[in-house]
């Protein structure tokens, strides 16, 4: 196969109309345990849900916010009305219309279960119904990236029927009340075993090109079925071996050997993470000091961090020091990338020397992930070299989150990777006072601010730079490189979009 | 991990649990011993084997390079001059790792026999001896036995926050009911011996009585189980590290390297296979060095052995027909055909 | 009879009680919680701050341990957060899988490993007997992964006989079901035979030298009949306790095995409920493994009076 | 040529270093009707012999026979194992040792019996098997055919081993000391029905025994074997009368005599059997023969017609024949003492003691072993306690020295009842001291002989460890061994020479009450004389009582001062012995006197 062989969507529109029907087997890393992807930000359960739930709006190609079940919208003058109409004719899968009642009570849970939703909450005044197909969401301020928070697909505001929103509540949408919008819905769920999804038949599709996740999407499969197979080496074996035509979680070190499989195609997916070192600014830290995380800002090889910890250029390339991927343009920014990409370690060690940091630096990682583990023994090695102690703990993920948060004063340094996929500085996660961390600085409040006041493009754009110049002064958290996301799938399973993992609608299955 | 306390199971059954103690103090005959070592070449030879593995893990890191020496750039070689076993996904020498690991899992196997043994022996002294305690120390095995062991070992490397520390105490409490049933049997045997009867009429008291003449009469049968526990507390070790409940990385054990390893099967297949044969190697070495120590000192065991013996001669005799009672000798080999 | 019951019972009760109470207050000892495992990797402590409030597990932990007990009295095990089920419906759902590669392994490990050991020792000199010994003392050293992966390797990816992975309920198809459960059996069967064919053979030789044989032998009966007469069932006596406890301990879920196979049984299960923190799931699991391991040993125990009439029941 | 011929028969050891010569110059030969006994002490080869002769012994040790053996003209040494097995289904019948261990414990009897049929059908078999449970004297026949081995005493096994030896009426019957383990009473009747069924069916069987008094009774031959080697062979009648070996004279001597009381030194043999492997110059018996002369030492005797019947392997069977036998050698015999008057120093009343044993899952099972005890002990007395198996025996010797207690009843030492209290328990245990049947299980074999006999003198004793090492010396004389054993681990000793050390350590801290159970059952005749005289000359130097326990009554009422009886866990007469000789007064008695008459020269 050759790599970045996987058309865009867009190109199966290009010839004859693709083949109608099969069955497409996905093999994902575990059970979901739930599909509400309103709730959960694991992408286990958005890897199923991108193809069952639908926004009011949807990224495009370029990460810009496209009208999804919208219709169409209008801004005030005062950028504090939005009124978004409605597409007309988009039913649920339990077969009632969409409406703009289960808008508004989509939108309640959202503010409330969501992260996104509940920052935005800060600044929506209400949602009302105005009719049938309108709804008017009323700000108390201006927000910039409302458009985009209402697209975002972590926590996303799906919409689903007004009485299952409400049912659900903060709790999780029970199995058999997953219905949304999308091309594909629900047949089964075993739990333990595997998730099937059936082509909605009464699917109503944009008339927008696709793009992205938004526009035109036509289910040409009958059935998607997602097996659970923890193992990422059993995922290779089985599309190896014919039994999956697509698979979540291949491992980097595969990209190589497999781009000559004859049966199989890999490919970067486009919404994928920023690998990043997360710093604590407890005053326990070592790095509570700008001093301190400049010194290891320093000390870093960031390209030879990537090489190391995800193999193959592709994975990690471009190389900067923005928190968002380079396809994402509103967010992309290049400020700051001198401090990016200083490298030197002799300086770095004579800083720490004179800091006089003379405990261990505690770093907490966690195996679940293999690549992040594998940048904290990088990390580990280039401490070593700046002359520090280095004590790496390993848990298990729920327990790393869980000390994190619960026991700042125990940390120095984790490894994580965010979603470069935001589309809004505000869900940059490092930025956070609430993630794990505790940075908080008045500077990139008042940016923050500006960001969600711009009215125009120019005015958001210089806010991203602002905020990206004063990321790598002030150094929050150090993003060391993207880190692409695999994307195999057989031969066989034709037109699927690398847009991010696991979009079905618009694939078809070849002879 | 549950697969691991099936090998365990197995070697809890197949020890001693009684046998004349006199059999013990026959076996620390050195004309003994040798005479056995030539009638069972296999022991000595496997002893030899998991000696060398001890030996090397112990004198090898001070002559192969760094273990934890890094080289992205030769990250997943094959094996090579420069690399006899390749090198691992962070471009480090996998005889280097193998070795050391060597070191670590031996090391783990040693404390958690030893947690075991001392556990055992004082639980399973006590319940058999002092009968009211009996019911609790048993029903307690019983609970050991019965408990997930991840679920312990989750519980103790989360709460220890040390990979070894917590590998050894939880593998140590899951292997204790091995060693108290054993000890447990053998005491309540040897309870009823005339020695220890005659002891007591002596005037002996009881914890004297256990000390001086019970522990030591059944030292014999810990040492062998506590090897058959020694060898699945390494598989055990590595069923642990390949859930990632284990040591934590980058502290090389057996079962960590194959846990890593497995990730890169396609890629570098010789990755999995040294710190495999590695495990298997000592614990063949452990199981059938303790299989003929076992016999040395189980008399039905001896017997076991003995009758192979006796049918290996033999054959022998039967091949090299030198003996003028080669008639007769033609009957014996003539049953052992059967 | 009914005393021994009785008994056994009592034994029963105060195991599932230790058992469950440990099981209970090691997974709460474990940082994480259930909210954060639905929540996924990138909430924010003040969400699984508020899902763990609205799920009830505020509470300190002696009422959260208190009302366990109390919902146990009355044959509650609770509910399963990851799943959203009550614990007994969730452990139902995944035993048959556990449950049938259980009963097919050690039920296929018997079926090889009694005539295969019986025949080595009957015949030492045959091609097959020389490496009896050998073969199991080398399954016995491997670790099952190794085995696993090695056998996934031949009959999955290259021969692709097999599936690589997964699990068909039998309800879809039996066929499908034994190809799927076909691999992970054979895995755990290696082991089992290899640990049955070392005990029993080693039964054998030891009865061999019994006095009874020689008794059987002054009949002038011939060796087989004396083997398969007279030895085979005495030697039946320590496999029985080795294979009980061996099965007894696959009922536990062959954490590993299943995980390799991404088999949805029991052992799958208990490692997801720990790393969902489903507290309820997990305790829940624990007591039926001790459950049925105790269970599996009593009736081992029937079965060893049926052999040896000494112990009869 | 006799219907079973031995020429020159031996067993052969196979070693690393070559073959060892365990049997040797075994020359027998034996008609149909006829019935040879071998006698000889543990070790001396017996079981080699008999069981190489049906080449059983090929499966389980590596051992050849040699030489010439043929059963009605067919060489049995030159068969393979598929021809021996039908030679040994219908020819040769086998009766084994212990009767327990040699039946399938997971079979019914039954089964067992019908599968060594040959030569019938099933229906045909079992009507045979049940005939045979009759005649070997099997109250229920068919519900004992039902049951499992466990579930019978030790004399009906023993029954149905021979039932199932004659089920193919063979013409040679093997019986390997098929009475060792039963009581006198149920011996008498085992050997009775043997006697019978031999000369009913005219076979010829070989029946060996240690008990020189059992073949007296059974044998119309006796060889006797010492060392792996057969010393004497004769007709019965003229072996014992005539010995020309003097072993067999020895052996003869060594026998507790029928009707003697008041004996205050048996005979003995000195020295030990040496290893049959061992390559000797000379006669094997040398070293502990009286008659020894040069030629002994330095040339093998083989043996050597006497008479027609008569061989003998000795040089000097002249000198033998000429010596009359020795009497006792201790004070003739004559009453034993009274100590009717003396002060009662252990006291047992209305002791009773139960056990509850777990005979099975389903059932317990309740065993009164005492019922109802009352029992005095006299200062300086021997009292020789006896009674069948299982009589509640050894739990009232237990129950007197505070290992057990009673479930009712008291039971006091010199003056003061059990109790539970530390000082209590280590004033009986000064008191009272035991020693036990089992010679090889009573010494720990971890420690030295001064290590173990110096125990009761460091814990109840008081003495330093110095003192007490020091003292285990004089001890060590008093017993009558060498010093130099005390630095030895038990394994280097031979069973009477355990028992001596047993003893030595119970007396060590003079005690009141020596509490002796069956201290000599498990040892040859002539070992048993040397253990006896120990104690007797014990009773002669200090003040010491005796509870004396043992099932052999000719040896007891030899020496004891009174002598009680046991039966069903209760005391069913005491006496003197010569009271119990002269007018038992129970019937159980009677049969206990009877039964040993029959077996006593
Ligand atoms: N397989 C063997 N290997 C070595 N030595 C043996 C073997 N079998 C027997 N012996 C030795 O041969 C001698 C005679 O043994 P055997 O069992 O025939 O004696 P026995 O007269 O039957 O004695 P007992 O009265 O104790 O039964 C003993 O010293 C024994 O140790
Ligand atoms: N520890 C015990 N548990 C259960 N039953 C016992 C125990 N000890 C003795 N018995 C039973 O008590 C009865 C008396 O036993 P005891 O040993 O006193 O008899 P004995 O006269 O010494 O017999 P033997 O001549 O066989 O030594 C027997 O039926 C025996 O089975
Ligand atoms: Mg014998
Ligand atoms: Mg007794």
């Amino acid at each position: 196969g050759s790599s970045g062989g996987a058309g865009t969507a867009a190109s199966g529109a290009g010839g004859g109309e693709p083949a109608q029907g099969g069955t497409v087997r996905a093999a994902i890393a575990g059970d979901p345990t739930t599909l509400d992807m309103g709730l959960n930000t694991g992408s286990l359960t958005i890897v199923p849900g991108i193809n069952i739930f639908e926004n009011l709006f949807a990224m495009d190609e370029s990460f810009v916010p496209q009208p999804m079940l919208a219709e169409s919208y209008e801004v005030s003058e005062d950028s504090r009305i939005y009124t978004i109409r409605l597409r007309e004719g988009v039913t649920f899968h339990n077969g009632e219309p969409m409406e703009a009642e289960d808008v508004v009570a989509s939108l309640e849970r959202w503010q409330q279960i969501s992260a996104t939703g509940t920052a935005a909450a800060a600044a929506i005044e209400s949602v009302t119904a105005d009719d049938a197909s309108t709804v008017t969401i009323q700000l108390t301020q201006p927000r910039y990236s409302l458009l985009a928070d209402l697209a975002g697909a972590i926590q996303g505001a799906i919409i689903i029927p007004a009485e299952v929103a409400e049912a659900a509540g903060e709790s999780p949408i029970p199995t058999e009340e997953i219905i949304g919008t999308g091309p594909f819905e629900v047949e089964s769920y075993t739990t333990g075993t595997g998730i099937k999804l059936v082509r909605y038949e009464d699917y109503a599709p944009s008339e927008a090109e696709s793009s992205g996740l938004s526009g035109e999407k036509t289910a040409y499969v009958d059935a998607i079925e997602y097996s659970f197979v923890a193992d990422p080496n059993q995922q290779l074996n089985g599309l190896k071996a014919g039994q999956y035509d697509w698979a979540q979680s291949i491992s980097a070190d595969q990209y190589e050997p497999l781009q000559n499989d004859p049966q199989l195609d890999v490919f970067t997916v486009k919404s994928s993470l920023i690998a990043t070192v997360l710093l604590n600014h407890n005053e326990n830290s070592a790095f509570s000091s700008v001093e301190a995380r400049r010194a290891l800002n320093k000390a870093i090889d960031k390209k030879a961090m990537a090489q190391a910890s995800f193999g193959p250029e592709d994975l990690w390339s471009p190389l900067n020091g923005s928190f968002a991927l380079p396809e994402n343009a509103p967010m992309h920014s290049e400020a700051g990338s001198e401090v990016y990409e200083e490298h030197d370690p002799e300086a770095a060690a004579a800083e720490f020397a004179e800091l006089g940091i003379d405990r261990p630096i505690r770093i907490f990682t966690s195996q679940t992930y293999p690549k992040y583990y594998q940048m904290a023994v990088v990390l580990q090695s280039v401490l070593e070299e700046a002359g520090l102690e280095v004590d790496v703990q390993i848990y298990d993920f729920p327990t790393m989150i869980s000390k994190l948060t619960e026991e700042p004063e125990s940390w120095d340094i984790s490894m994580t990777a965010f979603s470069g996929a935001v589309s809004a500085p505000s869900q940059v996660l490092f930025l956070s006072p609430s993630w794990p961390g505790e940075y908080s600085s008045e500077t990139m409040d008042g940016l923050m601010a500006d960001y969600s006041a711009s009215t125009s493009e120019e005015e958001a754009r210089a806010a991203v730079d602002a905020i990206h110049e004063e990321i790598w002064n002030d150094l929050p958290a150090i993003s060391i490189a993207p880190n692409r996301t695999l994307g195999t799938k057989s031969k066989k399973l034709q037109d699927m979009s690398d847009f991010s993992s696991g979009i079905f609608w618009n694939a078809h299955l070849g002879e | 991990m549950t697969e691991m306390t099936t090998a365990a199971a197995g070697a809890g059954a197949s020890v001693p649990t009684a046998g004349p103690a006199a059999a013990a103090a026959r076996a620390r005959r050195p004309g003994q011993l040798v005479r056995f070592v030539v009638r069972d070449p296999s022991t000595a030879f496997w002893s030899a084997v998991f000696a060398a593995m001890v030996l090397l893990s112990l004198l090898g890191p001070f002559v192969l390079p760094s273990h934890s020496a890094m080289e992205p750039a030769d990250r997943l070689l094959g094996p090579s001059g420069e690399h006899w076993f390749g090198t691992d996904e962070y471009g480090r020498d996998i005889l280097a790792r193998t070795v050391y690991a060597g070191r670590v899992s031996l090391g783990i196997g040693l404390l958690v026999t030893l947690i075991a043994v001392v556990c055992g022996v004082l639980l399973g002294a006590i319940a058999a001896w002092w009968k009211p305690t009996s019911a609790v120390v048993l029903r307690l095995m019983d609970g050991i036995l019965a408990f997930p062991p991840i679920v312990l070992a989750m519980a103790l490397l989360v709460t220890l926050q040390n990979g070894i520390i917590s590998v050894v105490v939880g593998l140590g409490i899951v292997f204790t009911p091995y060693i108290a049933r054993v000890v447990y049997a053998r005491v309540l045997a040897l309870k009823e011996e005339g020695y220890v009867t005659a002891a007591t009429a002596s005037g002996v008291s009881p914890v004297r009585n256990i000390l001086v003449h019970i522990l030591p009469n059944c030292a014999p049968a810990i040492f062998i189980q506590a090897i058959f526990v020694y060898a699945n507390a390494l598989i055990a070790d590595a069923s642990l590290s390949f859930l990632g409940l284990g040591v934590q990385p980058p502290t090389p054990t057996w079962g960590n390297m194959i846990g890593e390893a497995r990730y890169f099967l396609s890629v570098a297949p010789t990755f999995i296979l040294f710190p495999g044969i590695a495990i298997i190697a000592s614990v063949l070495a452990l199981n059938l060095a303790g299989d003929g120590l076992r016999a040395l000192i189980d008399p039905r065991a001896r017997a076991v052995s003995s009758l192979q013996y006796i049918r290996r001669r033999a054959a022998r005799r039967r091949r090299g027909g030198r003996d003028a009672a080669s008639g007769a000798a033609e009957a014996v080999s003539g049953a052992s055909a059967r | 009879m009914l005393i021994t019951v009785l008994r056994r019972l009592r034994d029963l009760v105060l195991v599932l009680l230790l058992v469950g109470t440990a099981a209970f207050l090691l997974i709460h000892m474990i940082p994480g919680s259930p909210a954060a495992a639905l929540l996924g990797p990138y909430a924010t402590k003040e969400q699984i701050d508020a899902l763990t409030a609205s799920m009830g597990l505020g509470a300190p932990l002696y009422v959260q341990y208190l009302t366990w007990l109390g919902n146990l009295v009355r044959g509650d095990l609770g509910f399963s957060s990851s799943f959203s089920l009550p614990v007994l419906d969730v452990i139902a759902a995944h035993a048959m899988p556990t449950v049938t590669i259980a009963i097919a392994s050690t039920v296929l490990s018997l079926l090889i490993s009694v005539p295969l050991a019986v025949y080595s020792v009957a015949k030492p000199r045959s091609v097959i007997s020389r490496f009896v010994p050998g073969l199991s003392a080398v399954f016995l050293a491997m670790p099952t992964f190794w085995f696993a992966l090695l056998l996934i390797l031949v009959f999955a990816v290259t021969i692709q006989i097999f599936p690589t992975a997964g699990y068909v309920p039998p309800g879809e198809g039996l066929g499908l079901f034994a190809l799927h459960i076909a691999l992970p059996t054979v895995v755990l069967a290696s082991h089992q035979v290899a640990l049955f064919v070392s005990t029993l053979r080693e039964g054998v030789t030891g009865e061999l030298l019994k006095s009874y044989v020689r008794t059987a032998r002054a009949k002038g009966l011939g060796e087989t009949a004396v083997l398969v007469r007279h030895v085979l069932k005495n030697s039946l006596l320590s496999l029985i306790t080795v294979a009980a406890n061996s099965f007894g301990a696959l009922l536990g879920g062959a954490v590993i095995t299943e995980t390799i196979f991404s088999i949805p049984g029991w052992g799958l299960t208990m490692y997801n409920a720990i790393t969902a923190r489903d507290y309820a799931l997990v305790v829940g699991l624990t007591m039926t493994f001790a459950l049925l391991f105790v269970v599996v040993n009593f009736v081992a125990d029937l079965l060893y009076g049926v052999v040896n009439p000494k112990v009869r029941v | 040529m006799g219907f079973l011929e031995l020429r020159d028969f031996g067993v052969d050891l196979l070693t690393d270093e070559g073959s060892s010569r365990l049997v040797a110059q075994v020359d027998l030969s034996l008609e149909r009707g006829e019935l040879l006994c071998i006698v000889g002490e543990s070790g001396s080869g017996k079981t080699l012999t008999s069981l190489s002769l049906a080449r059983l012994l090929e499966y389980t040790s590596a051992t050849v026979p040699v030489g010439h053996a043929a059963l009605d003209g067919e060489d049995l040494l030159g068969l393979d194992q598929t021809a021996m097995n039908r030679i040994r289904g219908s020819e040769i019948g086998v009766v084994f040792q212990e009767s327990m261990e040699a039946l399938n414990p997971s079979c019914r009897i039954e089964d067992q019996l019908v599968e060594a049929a040959r030569r019938m059908d099933r229906e045909a078999a079992r009507a045979k098997a049940l005939r045979l449970m009759e005649e070997v004297g099997i109250p229920d026949p068919a519900g004992t055919l039902r049951k499992y081995p466990h579930q019978l005493s030790g004399g009906m096994q023993q029954r149905v081993m021979i039932a199932m030896a004659l089920i193919n009426d063979p013409s040679l019957l093997i019986a390997d000391e098929p009475t060792t383990a039963l009581d006198v009473t149920v011996q008498a009747e085992i050997l009775r029905i043997i006697r019978n069924e031999q000369a009913t069916r005219d076979m010829a069987c070989i029946f060996i025994t240690h008990d020189i008094g059992v073949a007296a009774y059974m044998a119309d031959r006796i060889a006797v074997m010492y060392s792996g080697r057969v010393v004497e062979a004769a007709p019965a009648q003229e072996l014992l009368e005539n010995p020309r070996h003097p072993y067999t004279r020895r052996l003869l001597e060594c026998m507790p005599k029928v009707g003697r009381t008041g004996v205050s030194r048996f005979e003995t043999i000195p020295g030990r059997v040496p290893n049959p492997s061992l390559e000797i110059i000379g006669c094997r018996f040398q070293d502990r023969c009286a008659f020894a002369t040069d030629v002994c030492r330095t040339e093998t005797p083989q043996l050597l017609p006497v008479s027609a019947q008569h061989e003998a392997a000795c040089w000097n069977q002249e000198a033998v024949a000429a010596a009359g036998f020795a009497e006792d050698a201790g004070a003739e015999p004559g009453r034993s003492e009274d100590t009717a008057g003396r002060a009662v120093i252990a006291r047992a009343e209305d002791v009773s003691k139960s056990y509850r044993s777990r005979a099975s899952l389903r059932r317990s099972h309740v065993t009164r072993a005492l019922d109802g005890v009352s029992l005095e002990i006299r200062e300086g007395e021997f009292l020789g306690l006896v009674g069948e198996s299982g009589s509640g025996k050894t739990t009232l010797g237990r129950i007197l020295a505070g290992i057990e207690t009673a479930d009712a009843g008291t039971v006091s030492v010199q003056g003061h009842e059990h109790s539970r209290r530390r000082a209590a328990v280590r004033e009986l245990r000064r008191n009272v001291q035991v020693v036990f049947q089992n010679p090889h299980g009573t010494l720990d074999p971890r420690l030295t002989i001064r290590e173990s006999v110096s125990e009761p003198m460091i814990h109840l004793g008081g003495l330093s460890k110095r003192q007490a090492h020091a003292r285990a010396a004089e001890l060590m004389s008093q017993v009558g061994l060498p010093e130099e054993y005390l630095d030895h681990v038990p394994d280097a000793l031979s069973g009477g020479q355990k028992q001596r050390v047993s003893i030595a350590r119970a007396i060590s801290i003079s005690p009141a009450l020596l509490i002796a159970d069956e201290p000599t059952s498990a040892l040859d005749v002539s070992v048993q004389g040397q253990i006896m005289n120990v104690l007797l000359d014990l009773r002669e130097q200090t003040s010491v009582s005796y509870l004396f326990i043992t099932h052999n009554l000719n040896l007891v009422l030899n020496v004891a001062d009174r002598v009680a009886v046991m039966h069903g866990g209760r005391i069913v007469e005491v006496g003197t012995p010569e009271e119990i000789i002269g007018s038992p007064r129970t019937e159980y008695t009677r049969r206990l006197l009877a039964a040993n008459v029959e077996t006593s020269i």
